[in-house]
Protein backbone atom coordinates (compact mmCIF):
# COMPACT_ATOMS: atom_id res chain seq x y z
CA UNK A 1 0.00 0.00 0.00
CA UNK A 2 0.92 3.64 -0.63
CA UNK A 3 0.96 6.08 2.50
CA UNK A 4 2.00 9.47 2.72
CA UNK A 5 4.80 10.59 5.71
CA UNK A 6 5.05 14.22 6.99
CA UNK A 7 7.95 15.01 9.30
CA UNK A 8 7.87 18.13 11.70
CA UNK A 9 10.32 20.06 13.97
CA UNK A 10 14.03 18.39 14.74
CA UNK A 11 12.90 15.11 12.55
CA UNK A 12 11.90 17.15 9.76
CA UNK A 13 15.55 18.85 10.06
CA UNK A 14 17.36 15.68 10.55
CA UNK A 15 16.06 13.81 7.58
CA UNK A 16 16.33 16.42 5.43
CA UNK A 17 12.69 15.94 4.34
CA UNK A 18 9.25 17.33 4.90
CA UNK A 19 6.91 14.75 3.19
CA UNK A 20 7.47 11.31 0.75
CA UNK A 21 5.15 8.82 -0.04
CA UNK A 22 5.68 4.78 1.54
CA UNK A 23 5.46 1.98 -0.14
CA UNK A 24 4.31 -0.05 2.82
CA UNK A 25 4.03 -3.65 2.77
CA UNK A 26 3.70 -3.88 6.71
CA UNK A 27 0.63 -3.55 9.03
CA UNK A 28 1.16 -1.07 12.15
CA UNK A 29 2.50 2.55 12.82
CA UNK A 30 5.09 0.10 14.60
CA UNK A 31 5.97 -1.64 10.96
CA UNK A 32 6.41 1.53 9.53
CA UNK A 33 8.95 3.01 11.81
CA UNK A 34 10.91 0.12 11.76
CA UNK A 35 11.24 0.10 7.77
CA UNK A 36 12.03 3.73 8.09
CA UNK A 37 14.68 2.88 10.77
CA UNK A 38 16.23 0.34 8.42
CA UNK A 39 17.43 2.98 6.45
CA UNK A 40 20.35 3.84 8.70
CA UNK A 41 21.95 7.17 9.63
CA UNK A 42 19.58 9.64 11.04
CA UNK A 43 16.47 7.42 10.46
CA UNK A 44 18.01 4.59 12.52
CA UNK A 45 19.20 7.11 15.39
CA UNK A 46 15.95 9.48 15.29
CA UNK A 47 13.36 6.76 15.61
CA UNK A 48 15.61 4.42 18.07
CA UNK A 49 13.59 2.45 20.85
CA UNK A 50 14.02 4.91 23.28
CA UNK A 51 13.61 8.08 21.43
CA UNK A 52 10.92 10.11 22.29
CA UNK A 53 8.73 10.45 19.49
CA UNK A 54 4.65 11.23 18.35
CA UNK A 55 2.94 9.24 15.15
CA UNK A 56 -0.50 10.77 13.84
CA UNK A 57 -2.44 8.82 11.32
CA UNK A 58 -4.92 10.67 9.82
CA UNK A 59 -4.24 13.71 11.91
CA UNK A 60 -4.78 11.58 14.99
CA UNK A 61 -2.37 11.16 17.52
CA UNK A 62 -2.16 7.16 17.81
CA UNK A 63 -0.40 4.77 19.34
CA UNK A 64 2.37 2.34 17.61
CA UNK A 65 -0.11 -1.31 17.74
CA UNK A 66 -2.42 1.44 15.39
CA UNK A 67 -3.07 -0.03 12.23
CA UNK A 68 -2.08 2.13 8.97
CA UNK A 69 -5.20 2.17 6.53
CA UNK A 70 -4.01 2.91 2.60
CA UNK A 71 -3.37 6.19 1.55
CA UNK A 72 -3.16 6.93 5.16
CA UNK A 73 -1.68 10.39 6.01
CA UNK A 74 1.02 9.63 8.57
CA UNK A 75 3.25 12.25 10.53
CA UNK A 76 6.24 11.69 12.67
CA UNK A 77 7.05 14.13 15.14
CA UNK A 78 8.75 15.01 18.16
CA UNK A 79 6.81 15.87 21.50
CA UNK A 80 4.73 19.19 21.07
CA UNK A 81 6.20 21.92 22.22
CA UNK A 82 3.49 24.94 21.92
CA UNK A 83 1.43 27.54 23.94
CA UNK B 1 -16.88 29.20 19.44
CA UNK B 2 -13.38 30.44 17.77
CA UNK B 3 -10.06 29.01 17.06
CA UNK B 4 -7.47 30.13 14.84
CA UNK B 5 -3.86 29.90 13.87
CA UNK B 6 -1.89 32.85 12.83
CA UNK B 7 1.63 34.62 12.15
CA UNK B 8 -0.35 38.09 13.29
CA UNK B 9 -0.04 39.29 16.93
CA UNK B 10 -3.57 39.01 18.49
CA UNK B 11 -5.96 41.61 20.48
CA UNK B 12 -6.61 40.24 23.98
CA UNK B 13 -9.39 43.10 24.58
CA UNK B 14 -10.83 43.13 21.36
CA UNK B 15 -11.30 38.75 21.49
CA UNK B 16 -12.84 39.40 25.14
CA UNK B 17 -14.81 42.16 24.03
CA UNK B 18 -16.12 39.92 21.18
CA UNK B 19 -17.11 37.20 23.34
CA UNK B 20 -19.17 39.58 25.77
CA UNK B 21 -20.51 41.93 23.15
CA UNK B 22 -24.35 41.88 23.30
CA UNK B 23 -24.24 39.18 25.76
CA UNK B 24 -26.10 39.50 29.50
CA UNK B 25 -25.72 35.47 30.38
CA UNK B 26 -22.25 35.62 31.11
CA UNK B 27 -21.41 36.12 34.73
CA UNK B 28 -16.73 35.08 34.26
CA UNK B 29 -14.02 35.41 31.51
CA UNK B 30 -11.28 33.83 32.15
CA UNK B 31 -8.68 34.37 29.67
CA UNK B 32 -4.79 33.36 29.52
CA UNK B 33 -1.74 34.65 27.33
CA UNK B 34 1.73 33.00 26.56
CA UNK B 35 4.29 35.28 26.16
CA UNK B 36 7.77 34.76 24.27
CA UNK B 37 10.47 34.64 27.09
CA UNK B 38 14.32 35.98 26.74
CA UNK B 39 15.81 33.19 28.74
CA UNK B 40 15.03 29.19 28.80
CA UNK B 41 16.74 26.84 30.61
CA UNK B 42 19.83 28.82 31.49
CA UNK B 43 20.41 30.33 28.25
CA UNK B 44 19.11 33.78 26.75
CA UNK B 45 16.95 33.39 24.13
CA UNK B 46 16.89 36.14 21.52
CA UNK B 47 14.28 35.04 19.07
CA UNK B 48 12.10 31.67 18.63
CA UNK B 49 9.95 30.05 15.12
CA UNK B 50 7.01 28.21 15.96
CA UNK B 51 6.24 25.40 13.44
CA UNK B 52 2.94 23.62 13.39
CA UNK B 53 1.33 20.65 11.34
CA UNK B 54 -1.63 22.71 9.19
CA UNK B 55 -4.64 20.93 9.29
CA UNK B 56 -4.14 18.72 12.71
CA UNK B 57 -3.55 21.80 14.63
CA UNK B 58 -6.72 23.32 13.61
CA UNK B 59 -8.02 19.62 14.49
CA UNK B 60 -6.52 18.97 17.66
CA UNK B 61 -7.62 22.20 19.28
CA UNK B 62 -11.22 21.80 17.84
CA UNK B 63 -11.01 18.23 20.08
CA UNK B 64 -9.34 20.30 23.10
CA UNK B 65 -12.07 22.73 23.39
CA UNK B 66 -14.78 20.09 22.21
CA UNK B 67 -13.50 18.22 25.31
CA UNK B 68 -13.34 21.40 27.59
CA UNK B 69 -16.95 22.14 27.10
CA UNK B 70 -18.62 18.52 27.19
CA UNK B 71 -16.70 19.18 31.40
CA UNK B 72 -17.91 22.41 31.79
CA UNK B 73 -21.11 24.93 31.40
CA UNK B 74 -19.55 27.13 28.92
CA UNK B 75 -20.69 29.99 26.54
CA UNK B 76 -18.09 30.57 24.66
CA UNK B 77 -14.41 28.99 23.92
CA UNK B 78 -11.44 31.33 21.51
CA UNK B 79 -8.38 29.93 21.06
CA UNK B 80 -5.69 31.60 19.04
CA UNK B 81 -1.92 30.05 18.61
CA UNK B 82 0.65 32.37 16.62
CA UNK B 83 3.27 30.52 14.48
CA UNK B 84 6.43 31.63 12.83
CA UNK B 85 9.39 33.72 14.29
CA UNK B 86 8.50 35.61 17.80
CA UNK B 87 10.71 37.97 19.80
CA UNK B 88 11.02 37.86 23.35
CA UNK B 89 7.71 39.66 25.00
CA UNK B 90 5.81 38.69 21.75
CA UNK B 91 2.27 36.91 22.52
CA UNK B 92 2.06 33.37 21.44
CA UNK B 93 -1.33 32.10 22.85
CA UNK B 94 -4.71 33.21 23.82
CA UNK B 95 -7.06 30.98 25.57
CA UNK B 96 -10.60 32.88 26.55
CA UNK B 97 -13.01 31.17 28.13
CA UNK B 98 -16.77 32.16 29.13
CA UNK B 99 -19.28 30.66 31.66
CA UNK B 100 -21.89 31.74 33.93
CA UNK B 101 -19.76 31.29 36.90
CA UNK B 102 -16.15 31.69 37.60
CA UNK B 103 -14.95 28.44 38.57
CA UNK B 104 -16.12 26.68 35.91
CA UNK B 105 -14.54 29.27 33.63
CA UNK B 106 -11.03 29.09 35.32
CA UNK B 107 -10.84 25.57 35.54
CA UNK B 108 -12.07 25.45 31.58
CA UNK B 109 -9.22 27.44 30.43
CA UNK B 110 -6.61 26.00 32.29
CA UNK B 111 -7.29 22.96 31.01
CA UNK B 112 -7.20 23.70 27.67
CA UNK B 113 -4.06 25.37 28.39
CA UNK B 114 -2.46 21.97 30.03
CA UNK B 115 -4.15 19.94 27.27
CA UNK B 116 -2.44 22.05 24.57
CA UNK B 117 0.96 22.14 25.84
CA UNK B 118 0.85 18.41 25.49
CA UNK B 119 -1.61 17.35 22.01
CA UNK B 120 -1.82 20.44 19.76
CA UNK B 121 1.10 19.85 17.15
CA UNK B 122 3.32 23.38 17.78
CA UNK B 123 6.93 23.04 18.00
CA UNK B 124 9.20 25.83 19.01
CA UNK B 125 12.80 26.18 18.08
CA UNK B 126 14.60 29.13 20.12
CA UNK B 127 17.84 31.17 18.51
CA UNK B 128 20.08 31.59 21.72
CA UNK B 129 23.82 32.78 21.57
CA UNK B 130 25.00 29.33 21.86
CA UNK B 131 22.88 28.81 18.31
CA UNK B 132 19.81 27.09 17.38
CA UNK B 133 17.77 24.44 19.54
CA UNK B 134 14.47 23.08 19.54
CA UNK B 135 13.12 23.10 22.82
CA UNK B 136 12.28 20.03 24.37
CA UNK B 137 8.38 18.71 26.09
CA UNK B 138 8.84 19.22 29.34
CA UNK B 139 7.61 17.14 32.30
CA UNK B 140 6.24 19.56 34.04
CA UNK B 141 3.74 20.11 31.14
CA UNK B 142 2.98 15.87 31.29
CA UNK B 143 1.93 16.08 35.11
CA UNK B 144 0.19 19.06 34.08
CA UNK B 145 -2.17 17.70 31.64
CA UNK B 146 -2.17 14.15 33.33
CA UNK B 147 -4.18 16.28 36.66
CA UNK B 148 -7.29 16.49 34.22
CA UNK B 149 -7.21 12.42 34.06
CA UNK B 150 -6.59 11.32 37.51
CA UNK B 151 -9.11 13.41 39.10
CA UNK C 1 1.16 46.07 41.34
CA UNK C 2 -1.86 48.04 40.91
CA UNK C 3 -5.46 48.02 42.59
CA UNK C 4 -8.11 50.40 41.44
CA UNK C 5 -11.79 51.10 43.05
CA UNK C 6 -13.41 53.27 40.59
CA UNK C 7 -16.83 54.02 38.55
CA UNK C 8 -15.84 54.01 35.00
CA UNK C 9 -15.13 50.75 32.86
CA UNK C 10 -11.84 48.88 32.55
CA UNK C 11 -9.89 47.90 29.13
CA UNK C 12 -8.57 44.40 29.94
CA UNK C 13 -6.50 45.02 26.86
CA UNK C 14 -5.16 48.10 28.36
CA UNK C 15 -4.16 46.42 31.58
CA UNK C 16 -3.03 43.41 30.39
CA UNK C 17 -0.57 45.47 27.91
CA UNK C 18 0.28 47.58 30.34
CA UNK C 19 1.30 44.65 32.64
CA UNK C 20 3.57 43.38 29.71
CA UNK C 21 4.89 46.08 27.86
CA UNK C 22 8.94 46.41 27.94
CA UNK C 23 9.05 43.06 29.83
CA UNK C 24 10.93 39.85 28.51
CA UNK C 25 10.43 37.45 31.43
CA UNK C 26 6.82 37.13 31.60
CA UNK C 27 5.55 33.89 30.41
CA UNK C 28 2.08 33.85 31.38
CA UNK C 29 -0.74 36.10 32.12
CA UNK C 30 -3.83 34.79 33.70
CA UNK C 31 -6.81 37.11 33.91
CA UNK C 32 -10.56 37.62 34.86
CA UNK C 33 -13.27 39.40 34.19
CA UNK C 34 -16.30 39.49 36.36
CA UNK C 35 -19.70 40.62 34.25
CA UNK C 36 -23.01 42.07 35.62
CA UNK C 37 -25.87 39.06 34.68
CA UNK C 38 -29.52 39.25 33.43
CA UNK C 39 -30.58 36.94 36.02
CA UNK C 40 -29.52 35.84 39.80
CA UNK C 41 -31.38 33.02 41.27
CA UNK C 42 -34.40 33.01 39.23
CA UNK C 43 -35.24 36.96 38.59
CA UNK C 44 -34.54 38.99 36.11
CA UNK C 45 -31.94 41.74 37.19
CA UNK C 46 -32.20 45.18 35.24
CA UNK C 47 -29.17 46.75 37.28
CA UNK C 48 -27.62 46.43 39.99
CA UNK C 49 -25.50 48.66 42.48
CA UNK C 50 -22.14 47.89 43.78
CA UNK C 51 -21.38 49.50 47.72
CA UNK C 52 -18.48 49.32 49.21
CA UNK C 53 -16.21 50.63 52.53
CA UNK C 54 -13.86 53.44 51.09
CA UNK C 55 -10.36 52.83 52.67
CA UNK C 56 -11.07 49.17 53.92
CA UNK C 57 -11.55 48.22 50.21
CA UNK C 58 -8.33 48.99 48.82
CA UNK C 59 -6.45 47.43 52.58
CA UNK C 60 -8.61 44.59 51.50
CA UNK C 61 -7.15 44.47 48.38
CA UNK C 62 -3.85 44.97 49.06
CA UNK C 63 -3.82 42.22 51.73
CA UNK C 64 -5.24 39.68 49.56
CA UNK C 65 -2.94 40.43 46.48
CA UNK C 66 0.18 40.39 49.34
CA UNK C 67 -0.96 36.69 50.30
CA UNK C 68 -0.93 36.14 46.86
CA UNK C 69 2.42 37.50 46.04
CA UNK C 70 3.52 35.15 49.47
CA UNK C 71 2.41 31.95 48.07
CA UNK C 72 3.29 32.14 44.09
CA UNK C 73 6.28 33.61 42.48
CA UNK C 74 4.55 37.06 40.84
CA UNK C 75 6.13 39.31 38.28
CA UNK C 76 2.94 41.26 38.70
CA UNK C 77 -0.72 41.73 39.92
CA UNK C 78 -3.40 44.16 38.69
CA UNK C 79 -7.21 44.41 40.44
CA UNK C 80 -9.89 46.96 39.55
CA UNK C 81 -13.03 46.78 41.40
CA UNK C 82 -16.04 49.08 39.51
CA UNK C 83 -19.02 50.24 42.40
CA UNK C 84 -22.16 52.43 41.36
CA UNK C 85 -24.91 51.57 39.38
CA UNK C 86 -24.55 48.83 36.31
CA UNK C 87 -26.29 47.19 34.08
CA UNK C 88 -26.30 43.63 32.75
CA UNK C 89 -23.09 42.85 30.45
CA UNK C 90 -21.32 45.65 32.21
CA UNK C 91 -17.67 44.26 33.61
CA UNK C 92 -17.66 44.66 37.57
CA UNK C 93 -14.36 43.34 38.60
CA UNK C 94 -11.05 42.64 36.77
CA UNK C 95 -7.86 40.56 38.17
CA UNK C 96 -4.72 40.13 36.06
CA UNK C 97 -1.51 38.16 36.98
CA UNK C 98 1.89 38.04 35.30
CA UNK C 99 4.02 35.25 36.25
CA UNK C 100 7.16 33.18 34.67
CA UNK C 101 5.25 30.20 34.29
CA UNK C 102 1.27 29.27 33.64
CA UNK C 103 0.71 27.22 36.66
CA UNK C 104 1.69 29.68 39.00
CA UNK C 105 -0.12 32.78 36.86
CA UNK C 106 -4.02 30.32 37.10
CA UNK C 107 -3.76 29.94 40.90
CA UNK C 108 -2.88 33.43 41.94
CA UNK C 109 -5.52 34.67 39.60
CA UNK C 110 -8.06 32.59 41.12
CA UNK C 111 -7.33 32.85 44.71
CA UNK C 112 -7.29 36.73 44.51
CA UNK C 113 -10.69 36.39 42.98
CA UNK C 114 -11.84 33.85 45.54
CA UNK C 115 -10.80 35.30 48.21
CA UNK C 116 -11.74 38.83 46.84
CA UNK C 117 -15.54 37.57 46.59
CA UNK C 118 -15.49 36.72 50.96
CA UNK C 119 -12.91 39.49 52.07
CA UNK C 120 -13.49 42.56 50.33
CA UNK C 121 -16.13 44.93 51.59
CA UNK C 122 -18.48 44.87 48.39
CA UNK C 123 -22.03 44.84 48.14
CA UNK C 124 -24.49 43.94 45.34
CA UNK C 125 -27.89 45.66 45.28
CA UNK C 126 -30.14 44.32 42.53
CA UNK C 127 -32.64 46.38 40.45
CA UNK C 128 -35.70 43.18 39.73
CA UNK C 129 -39.06 43.22 38.58
CA UNK C 130 -40.31 42.60 42.05
CA UNK C 131 -37.69 44.99 43.42
CA UNK C 132 -35.12 46.25 44.76
CA UNK C 133 -32.96 43.20 46.99
CA UNK C 134 -29.64 42.81 48.44
CA UNK C 135 -27.53 39.49 47.27
CA UNK C 136 -26.74 37.44 50.02
CA UNK C 137 -23.72 36.10 50.33
CA UNK C 138 -22.98 32.30 48.58
CA UNK C 139 -22.59 29.27 50.15
CA UNK C 140 -20.32 28.00 47.27
CA UNK C 141 -17.64 31.27 47.76
CA UNK C 142 -17.19 30.48 51.16
CA UNK C 143 -16.21 27.17 49.95
CA UNK C 144 -14.43 27.77 47.05
CA UNK C 145 -12.24 30.52 49.39
CA UNK C 146 -11.88 27.83 52.04
CA UNK C 147 -10.27 25.60 48.98
CA UNK C 148 -7.27 27.47 49.70
CA UNK C 149 -6.49 27.11 53.71
CA UNK C 150 -7.67 23.19 53.61
CA UNK C 151 -4.65 22.51 50.51
CA UNK D 1 -14.67 55.83 75.63
CA UNK D 2 -15.41 57.07 72.05
CA UNK D 3 -16.21 55.15 69.19
CA UNK D 4 -16.84 55.98 65.43
CA UNK D 5 -19.23 53.29 64.01
CA UNK D 6 -19.89 52.54 60.11
CA UNK D 7 -22.89 50.55 58.82
CA UNK D 8 -23.18 49.18 55.57
CA UNK D 9 -25.21 47.83 52.98
CA UNK D 10 -28.89 45.95 54.31
CA UNK D 11 -27.59 47.18 57.49
CA UNK D 12 -27.45 51.14 56.47
CA UNK D 13 -30.26 50.74 54.91
CA UNK D 14 -32.69 49.26 58.08
CA UNK D 15 -30.86 51.28 60.45
CA UNK D 16 -31.49 54.63 58.64
CA UNK D 17 -27.72 55.69 59.30
CA UNK D 18 -24.58 55.53 57.75
CA UNK D 19 -22.46 56.60 60.83
CA UNK D 20 -22.27 57.61 64.44
CA UNK D 21 -20.44 58.49 67.02
CA UNK D 22 -21.19 55.53 69.96
CA UNK D 23 -20.32 56.17 73.73
CA UNK D 24 -19.12 52.51 75.06
CA UNK D 25 -18.29 51.46 78.28
CA UNK D 26 -17.52 47.86 77.38
CA UNK D 27 -14.78 45.76 76.09
CA UNK D 28 -15.60 44.03 72.73
CA UNK D 29 -17.07 43.67 69.62
CA UNK D 30 -19.71 41.75 70.98
CA UNK D 31 -20.04 44.08 73.89
CA UNK D 32 -20.27 46.90 71.21
CA UNK D 33 -23.13 44.75 69.42
CA UNK D 34 -25.37 44.11 72.27
CA UNK D 35 -25.30 47.74 73.30
CA UNK D 36 -26.52 48.30 70.08
CA UNK D 37 -28.95 45.24 70.18
CA UNK D 38 -30.16 47.06 72.98
CA UNK D 39 -31.67 49.57 71.32
CA UNK D 40 -34.71 47.32 70.48
CA UNK D 41 -36.62 47.78 66.89
CA UNK D 42 -34.66 46.82 63.26
CA UNK D 43 -31.50 46.87 65.97
CA UNK D 44 -32.57 43.80 67.92
CA UNK D 45 -33.49 42.52 64.50
CA UNK D 46 -30.73 42.55 62.29
CA UNK D 47 -27.36 42.04 65.03
CA UNK D 48 -29.58 39.10 66.79
CA UNK D 49 -27.76 35.85 67.46
CA UNK D 50 -27.94 34.08 64.21
CA UNK D 51 -28.03 36.85 61.61
CA UNK D 52 -25.13 36.76 59.55
CA UNK D 53 -22.74 40.29 60.09
CA UNK D 54 -19.25 40.99 59.85
CA UNK D 55 -17.19 43.23 62.52
CA UNK D 56 -13.91 45.29 61.44
CA UNK D 57 -11.91 47.48 63.93
CA UNK D 58 -9.78 50.28 61.93
CA UNK D 59 -10.88 48.46 58.68
CA UNK D 60 -10.03 44.54 59.26
CA UNK D 61 -12.11 42.16 59.84
CA UNK D 62 -12.32 41.07 63.50
CA UNK D 63 -13.98 38.07 65.71
CA UNK D 64 -16.68 39.41 68.37
CA UNK D 65 -14.28 38.53 71.03
CA UNK D 66 -11.63 42.05 69.84
CA UNK D 67 -10.97 44.22 71.82
CA UNK D 68 -11.59 48.11 71.07
CA UNK D 69 -9.35 50.85 70.99
CA UNK D 70 -10.53 53.99 72.36
CA UNK D 71 -11.29 56.20 68.60
CA UNK D 72 -11.92 53.00 66.89
CA UNK D 73 -13.39 52.80 63.45
CA UNK D 74 -15.75 50.18 64.19
CA UNK D 75 -17.63 49.09 61.24
CA UNK D 76 -20.77 46.58 60.84
CA UNK D 77 -21.72 45.09 57.89
CA UNK D 78 -23.39 42.03 56.15
CA UNK D 79 -21.19 39.06 54.41
CA UNK D 80 -19.62 40.74 51.48
CA UNK D 81 -20.90 40.06 47.90
CA UNK D 82 -18.63 41.84 45.31
CA UNK D 83 -16.38 40.75 42.18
Amino acid sequence: MNLRVLYFARLREHFGLAEENVDFAGATAADLVAQLQARGGVWAEELAAGRAFRVAVNQDIVTLDAILPDHAEVAIFPPVTGG
Amino acid sequence: MKILVQAEAFDLGAEVNAISQGHTDIGAIASFVGLARDSNEGSGVQAMTLEHYPGMTEKALAALVDEARSRWALLDVTVIHRVGRLLPGDSIVLVAVASSHRGEAFAACEYIMDALKTRAPFWKKEETPEGERWVDARVSDDAAAARWTDS
